[in-house]
């Protein structure tokens, strides 16, 4: 064994010359004075893929919008997106880069919760406002373990968006009793079940059950046949991905004749799609619902859909909202030569937003959280959506 | 006197019901050269398993200089001053020689894990010279070149492992020093040098156990000899009076007329060997007879091999005619097997040509060259263990696909050796030394071989054994099947062969006929020695 | 600009908008070296996110509930690992290769969906908040550490400790003939590898406001395990090498947008198929090896030892 | 302790890793490495056959063969891409795993990024998203025996697995192509000189093995309802592993036993510890049987010759 020093420097240069290479054709993201630099960090690769891309096209629609309208007070918006391959690291990685090196003066992000905590210490700390647009999880504004003032939501949290589901086909079914399923090894699925598990009760709704599995499991049926043993009214399903349709098919196949219903983790056609005939009827509490045809949102569809040949989801349109949110917000708060105060400038006045985006009317309440109207829909057993009730806030 | 350095009472160890030793006594004084013979499966590896630990589950008592380390796990046990090498060699393939014997000085090494980490880097360095040093004098001793020392061991010579072990060994500085079969397939030359390194650690005053077919060596080197035969002692006493001992002689040794004729178990085969049964099983229709037939044999010329840096074979032409047997002869090393595996389309030239009857053997892969006739018996037997002896029979006809006639051949050969009947549906790997090497062959001639290259098929076998197969080997040619044998044991090669070639560093050095190169007397000082056995 | 250009003309500016990733280089390449130790010693012990999630868990734990100093958090933390890598350390390392692989994966992932997602004082499936963390803190603690190290490693390679587990690694049977306590120079290398894993587990976790079950799991292992093999095993620089390219590839990679991770696996392939013995390996390991043995393993192509 | 449907559960689940498991064990028994490649084939096999299904519009019938066969081609490569050039430079067997989990990440990030607009339309525009196969691509009848809920398709997995074990465990034992597979595992060199092309029986145990991969992947696909980038490396493959070391690497009986056993200890578990603990419990379950057993169930130690 020779020198390992030597030759650690050896081959840390062999690496930085062979990749340096491959890196030479990276995309210059250096900025030009007369526009203003903005960033976003959505999970484009990995599981949060079934969210990120959306949010990258919506965010990159209103830009151009607002760029076509002649952008805001005469500067064009940039939006440079980065990929955090759905990994916390990486999303605090990537947001300090955006900060410290394209000097964003405000962000979007990150997809995921798991992230959320990761990267929006990072932005605190680097005094930039940071807009999180689908992180639903608890703790991510207000009452955060880390100083978060320059963290704002405009996301539905499932504090608010479950409660309000639970309410709603409470007034409407009054059931009886309940089972509670989720996987115990995801944040996101554990947060929505403990939301459950307080409010159900406060609707005369006794939990029969709470059976746990992992996001690993290979066949949740024996799962699912404990929860349909038990004849409860309501099947809750706090979790994201092909969990929810797994489920609701298992348990239709099995004879489970109730209602399921969920957080945030249903709002994507993916689901209502994945759990077709079987999902019918399963419903949920989304920020979002592409029906709605006042102007703010009709228009945003209508872009989205002429642009990318789908309609939008409710994560598009948070992220599109979010755009629109900082834009205005960049407006109220005026130019400043200065980065730190425009940063400053920009946070201040995103605390007295008030405006109409396809989410609804728009602002933040007083933690920084969403405001908005909340809509409960239930998957119509065609990979889409009904409108069941709206909730004004 | 003193308590024996090493004392063994009653060593028991049971196989699956099997008796690999059954209450085996023995006591070796200090200072002595202690051998231990007897034939293959009599026990005597798992008599220095039981004794350096690495066998567990024996009973009995074993003593070392009065402290009882019966059950103890090895590495007690060679704290205790037992060093061992093992019948395949093992060393550490990854790591140089010189690496190898260093890990052996374990026992001497300080053990303040402490002190060596933190240690001034110069005194470190100090230390480590030091000790290359040492391992340095222990290659020498061994009779290995400075140049190997950083080679990884398992780029050396077999016959260089096995020397690279023997220093590792000694670096344990041990008192008893346990040697298993250290010469095997070694070459007459090599084994007088090992005799010598022998006798002079034997005069450094280190006790010596040596487990060792090669009777001349035992002769001259051991002061005392104990003989193990089916897990039992035998016979126990000095060199000249255990050889003359006639148990000792029909158990193990055999006599001059025992060649190739019946005895116990794995000699069995060679009973009632006429030709015509042996051509039945060989080459089917062609009549017995052992006149060559020029032109349709072996043909190679200016033959060279590489890999990588090493030109194992240099410019190499030989010839094998139809019918005829032709050995190959050469220190370890030296580019024997290398030929055969070139010749059997496992290895390729890096130019040359070798042809048998009219297929290009350097183009051709190994089992189109089966399927032409070559079939090759490799080194060490190669047998496949955990497969049955029946299945080995059956793949050694894999390139005639599963044909009525192919179980016909095998029954044949079972009949012709009874032994793969009665251990048909076993796993190879519970054969003793001797069946393996018969059924290596027998594997080889199911697949109707009219060329066999055999690779040292008395490797490791005792001279009992190896006479039962040279005598097999013998009577396989007088049924018209041509082969190339390559052997250490040059003497008995030469008596079976018409012609020979001795290789040199991968050249030919010599060739010529049997009886030509037995009195060559370059010949005789550079490669056969003396041997009584002639 | 690219990345590596920027490591070149402008390493402040790369510093100030790279410090988080430098942070995890180092504390990947601490993992690495604790399991590149195991490897040194012949065993594929992968236990390494179990023992990583004993030591964060402890020090954020003590931290919260006894508000114990960052030092003597760690400390507890890599005591408790060691004392369990004693503890199932003696039956298992009895095992061999992938035998001992899957015991050691049940080991972390029992740990992980039987104690740490079931029991309320760690937090179950939402993890354990860490209000004394510092993002950006890290840096030096996980720097110096990778050093100290990494020069240790080098070190303890040249003692007789090490060359008693490299024995090990190429032959067991024969290292006991040399008087080589087989077991005992086993579970040293197992316990000290906790050990490593749990330091790097502590620091990682004060650099983080979560402790997130979902750090620990298998796959953190296989990622850590990888870092090691692509290095190369054959010297400490290896697994300090593999960890630091392997963490910064995505980064570097950024040009390759939605196919980093198809460009991750294709540059596994390649690299581990031109370079099998790692980045960093001795030479005459990487040399075509010229017994007739080893040529016609190579030859015939079958690797020659086998787990079995 | 378990109810008829509980215990039936746990062998439809473990027939399921059974089936994953059985191409799995097939390297390793040959070529003495772990191929972390299979996970991805596996997936590959459920894409390739909800592809011709869903977008092509394929019979499944017709559909599974081809996927099975695509399965089998991907084996072909990897063989070539990530096996061979290691063997050839006589690499350690660790180099093996690293280079097929390269293969597996390239996989899954190739699927994972086809959203319909990339190259990859043609067969996968789902992007990370998971689908299920379309209604009635199957019979998706539940039999209900006994009072027990059979569903049909994991009625086919329990006896395709159990045909696949007599009929790989009569090809291995019992044929000359069998032989030789056991004969390379075991020395290749000899193989060599016995005739037997060490290559191409290699390749053809990777082929096989993958093309069992595919199948297991479509049939998970149809029977689970879950088809997505991620089902080889999140649901299966972990569980893989563990089957085939509880079998005792490399032994096929042994292997389909791991696969009952492991799926039955987890719905044991589950019922037993209640649904928090489960997967704890069966992983100290598969570390208890190894510290027992350090060969697996049917493993037998591999005699050291000294």
């Amino acid at each position: 064994m020779g020198e390992p020093f030597a030759r650690i420097a050896a081959a840390c240069a062999a690496i930085v010359v062979s990749v340096a290479l491959a890196a030479c054709g990276s995309s210059s993201s250096s900025t030009q004075s007369k526009t203003i630099p903005l960033g976003a960090v959505f999970s484009l690769t990995g599981p949060g893929g079934v969210y990120g891309p959306q949010q990258k096209n919506a965010a990159e629609l209103a830009v151009e919008q607002i760029n076509a309208k002649g952008g805001v007070d005469g500067k064009k918006l940039s939006i440079t997106v980065l990929d955090d391959g759905s990994d916390k690291q990486q999303s605090a990685q990537v947001t300090q880069r955006l900060i410290q090196q394209n000097g964003v003066v405000a962000l979007l992000g990150p997809t995921l919760s798991n992230s959320a905590v990761a990267a929006h210490p990072i932005a605190d700390r680097l005094h930039t406002p940071m807009l999180a647009v689908s992180t639903t999880g608890l703790h991510i504004v207000g009452s955060c373990p880390y100083p978060c003032t320059y963290i704002f939501r405009d996301s539905l949290g499932e504090a608010s968006a479950i409660p309000a589901n639970i309410e709603t086909y409470a007034a409407a079914a009054h059931p009886k009793t309940a089972v509670l399923l989720y996987p115990n090894d995801d944040k996101f699925s554990v947060d929505g079940a403990k939301i459950v598990e307080e409010t159900a009760p406060r609707y005369g709704i006794k939990l029969l059950g709470v059976i746990q599995f992992t996001k690993a499991e290979a066949d949740l049926s024996p799962f699912v046949s404990q929860a349909v043993s038990k004849r409860p009214d309501v099947i809750f399903i706090t979790s994201l991905g092909a969990i929810p349709s797994t489920i609701m098919i298992d348990a239709r196949q099995q004879g489970f004749k109730g209602k399921f219903l969920g957080g945030n983790g249903f709002n994507t056609a993916a689901v209502a799609k994945a759990a077709g005939a079987a999902g019918t009827g399963a419903q949920s509490a989304s920020a979002y619902y592409l029906g709605n045809t006042f102007p703010s949102n009709a228009q945003f569809v209508s872009a989205y859909e002429q642009r990318y040949g789908v309609p939008p989801d409710q994560f598009a349109a948070q992220a599109y909202s979010g755009v629109l949110i900082l834009a205005n917000a960049l407006e109220r708060a005026g130019s400043s030569s200065d980065l730190a105060n425009e940063r400053d400038a920009v946070r201040a006045a995103l605390e007295t937003t008030s405006i109409e985006t396809p989410l609804g009317p728009f602002r933040f309440t007083s933690t920084h959280d969403v405001s908005q109207t909340i809509w409960i829909i239930a998957e119509n057993g065609a990979g889409g959506f009904r409108l069941v009730k709206s909730v004004k806030p | 006197m003193a308590s024996p350095l090493l004392e063994l009472s009653e060593l028991r160890q049971y196989f699956g019901g099997v008796h690999a030793l059954d209450g085996v006594s023995l006591s070796i004084e200090a200072g002595q050269v202690f051998g231990l013979i007897g034939p293959n499966g009599a026990g005597k590896t798992t008599l220095v398993n039981v004794l350096t630990g690495h066998a567990r589950g024996g009973s009995g008592l074993v003593r070392i200089a009065g402290t009882d380390v019966a059950g103890k796990p090895p590495h007690l046990v060679a704290s205790a001053g037992v060093a061992r090498t093992f019948q395949g060699v093992r060393l550490y393939h990854e790591l140089s020689a010189i690496a190898n014997i260093i890990a052996g000085m374990h026992r001497q090494r300080m053990h303040d894990i402490g002190r060596e980490l933190f240690a001034p880097l110069g005194r470190v360095r100090r230390a480590r010279t030091a000790r290359r040093a040492q391992a340095l004098g222990l290659l020498e001793l061994v009779g290995l070149p400075d140049e190997v020392a950083d080679r990884p061991a398992a780029t050396l010579a077999y016959g260089q492992q096995r020397r690279v072990e023997i220093a590792r060994a000694l670096a344990l500085q041990p008192r008893l020093l346990i040697l298993d079969e250290p010469t095997a397939g070694m070459n007459p030359l090599e084994k007088r040098e090992i005799g010598r390194l022998l006798s002079r650690l034997s005069e450094g005053g280190l006790t010596i156990l040596l487990i060792e077919h090669d009777m001349p060596l035992v002769m001259s080197v051991c002061s005392r000899v104990a003989v193990l035969d089916f897990g039992r002692k035998i016979a126990d006493g000095e060199p000249q009076a255990v050889a003359r001992d006639q148990k000792v002689l029909d158990a193990y040794l055999g006599t001059e007329t025992s060649c190739g004729s019946a005895s116990e178990d794995d000699t069995t085969q060679a009973e009632g060997a006429t030709s015509s049964t042996a051509a039945a099983i060989t080459t089917g229709a062609r009549p017995a007879t052992s006149q060559t037939r020029p032109g349709r044999g072996l043909r190679a010329s200016d033959l060279h091999v590489h890999y990588g840096a090493v030109h194992a074979v240099r410019s190499v032409s030989l010839a094998v005619e139809e019918g005829e047997i032709v050995t190959l002869l050469g220190a370890n090393g030296a580019g024997k097997s290398t030929l055969l595996a070139t010749l059997s389309g496992v290895l390729r030239p890096s130019s040359g040509a070798a042809t048998f009857d009219g297929l290009d053997l350097t183009r051709a892969k190994p089992a189109r060259i089966v399927a032409h006739g070559i079939a090759h018996v490799p080194e060490g037997r190669q047998i496949l263990g955990r497969l049955t002896v029946r299945e080995n029979l059956e793949l050694g006809g894999y390139t005639r696909g599963g044909s009525r006639r192919l179980a016909a051949d095998i029954t044949r050969l079972e009949e012709r050796f009874p032994i793969l009947a009665e251990r048909r549906s076993m796993p190879a790997m519970t054969l003793s030394g001797g069946e393996q090497q018969v059924l290596a062959i027998a594997r080889a001639l199911i697949a109707r071989p009219r060329l066999l290259l055999l690779d040292e098929p008395s490797l490791g076998l005792a001279p009992i054994l190896a006479e039962s197969v040279f005598g097999l080997i013998a009577e396989l040619h007088r049924s018209g099947l041509t082969i190339l044998l390559v052997e250490q044991n040059a003497h008995r090669a030469l008596s079976l062969a018409q012609r020979g070639y001795v290789v040199e560093t991968g050249r030919i050095a010599f060739s010529g006929s049997a009886v030509e190169l037995q009195a060559n007397p370059e010949v005789e000082r550079a490669y056969l020695g003396s041997d009584p056995r002639l | 600009m690219g990345f590596f250009i920027q490591l070149l003309t402008d390493p402040v500016g790369f510093y100030n908008a790279h410090e988080l990733l430098v942070a995890q280089c180092g504390v990947n390449a601490l993992l690495a070296i604790s399991i590149w130790l195991t490897l040194y010693a012949g065993q594929l012990a992968l236990a390494t996110a179990g023992f990583m999630a004993v030591g964060a868990y402890t020090s954020v734990l003590l931290a919260i509930h006894q508000h114990t100093s960052l030092v003597a958090g760690t400390v507890s933390g890599c005591a408790l690992a060691a004392v369990i890598a004693a503890l199932i350390g003696l039956p298992v390392l009895r095992l061999r290769g992938v035998f001992l692989a899957i015991a050691t994966i049940g080991f972390g992932e029992a740990l992980r969906f039987g104690v740490i997602l079931n029991w309320p004082l760690t937090g179950e499936g939402q993890g354990l908040t860490n209000l004394g963390a510092n993002p950006t803190g890290g840096i030096l603690p996980v720097w110096i550490s990778v050093a100290a190290l990494a020069y240790l490693g080098w070190r303890i390679t040249r003692t007789r400790l090490g060359q008693a587990w490299a024995a090990i690694r190429e032959d067991e049977l024969a290292a006991a003939a040399s008087a080589i306590d087989v077991r005992a120079h086993k579970l040293v290398a197992f316990v000290l590898s906790a050990v490593i894993a749990a330091y790097a587990g502590a620091l990682d976790a004060h650099l983080n406001f979560f402790v997130d079950p979902t750090e620990y799991g298998f796959d953190r292992t296989v990622q850590v395990l990888v870092f090691a093999v692509l290095g190369g095993i054959g010297s400490v620089a290896g697994p300090i090498v593999g960890a630091v390219a392997l963490t910064a590839l995505p980064e570097a990679a950024r040009w390759a947008s939605d196919y980093r991770d198809v460009l991750y696996g294709a540059i596994l392939m390649v690299v581990v198929v031109f370079r099998p013995q790692g980045l960093i390996a001795r030479r005459r390991q990487t040399r075509r090896p010229d017994g007739l043995w080893p040529r016609l393993r190579s030859r015939l192509g079958l690797a020659a030892t086998r787990a079995q | 302790m378990l109810t008829g449907q509980e215990l039936l559960d746990g062998i439809f689940i473990g027939s399921i890793y059974a089936l994953f498991a059985l191409g799995y064990t097939l390297v390793f028994g040959v070529l003495g490495i772990i191929n972390l490649a299979h996970s991805a084939v596996f997936m590959l096999g459920a894409v390739f056959a909800y592809s011709l299904v869903a977008l092509h519009g394929v019979e499944f019938w017709l559909a599974a063969p081809l996927a099975i066969a695509g399965a089998g081609l991907l084996g072909a490569f990897i063989e070539f891409a990530a096996l061979r050039p290691l063997r050839r430079r006589n690499a350690p067997p660790i180099a093996a795993l690293i280079s097929t989990l390269g293969f597996a990440l390239a996989c899954v990030g190739l699927i994972e990024q086809a959203d319909g607009s990339g190259p990859l339309g043609w067969l996968w525009r789902d992007g990370a998203n998971s689908v299920s196969f379309p209604a009635g691509t199957v019979p998706q009848t539940t039999y209900r025996l006994a009072g027990l809920t059979v569903p049909a398709p994991k009625l086919a997995i329990l006896v395709i697995s159990i045909v696949l074990w007599l009929a790989l465990g009569r090809l291995v034992l019992r044929t000359q192509p069998g032989r030789a597979m056991r004969a390379v595992a075991e020395n290749p060199r000899a193989s060599a000189l016995l005739g037997i092309d060490v290559d191409r029986v290699i390749l053809l145990t990777v082929v096989g093995s993958s093309a069992l991969a595919g199948l297991a992947g479509i049939l998970f696909g149809v029977a689970i309802g879950d088809v997505s980038p991620y089902i080889g490396r999140d649901q299966i493959e972990l569980r893989g592993l563990a089957v085939i070391v509880l079998g005792g690497m490399g032994n096929i009986p042994g292997t389909i036993l791991g696969g009952y056993i492991l799926g039955v200890i987890e719905v044991l578990a589950l019922v037993l510890f209640g649904s928090g603990a489960h997967a704890g419990i069966s992983f100290a379950i598969l570390f208890l049987v190894l510290v027992v057993r350090p060969h697996g169930l049917l493993g037998t130690r591999a005699v050291e010759r000294v």
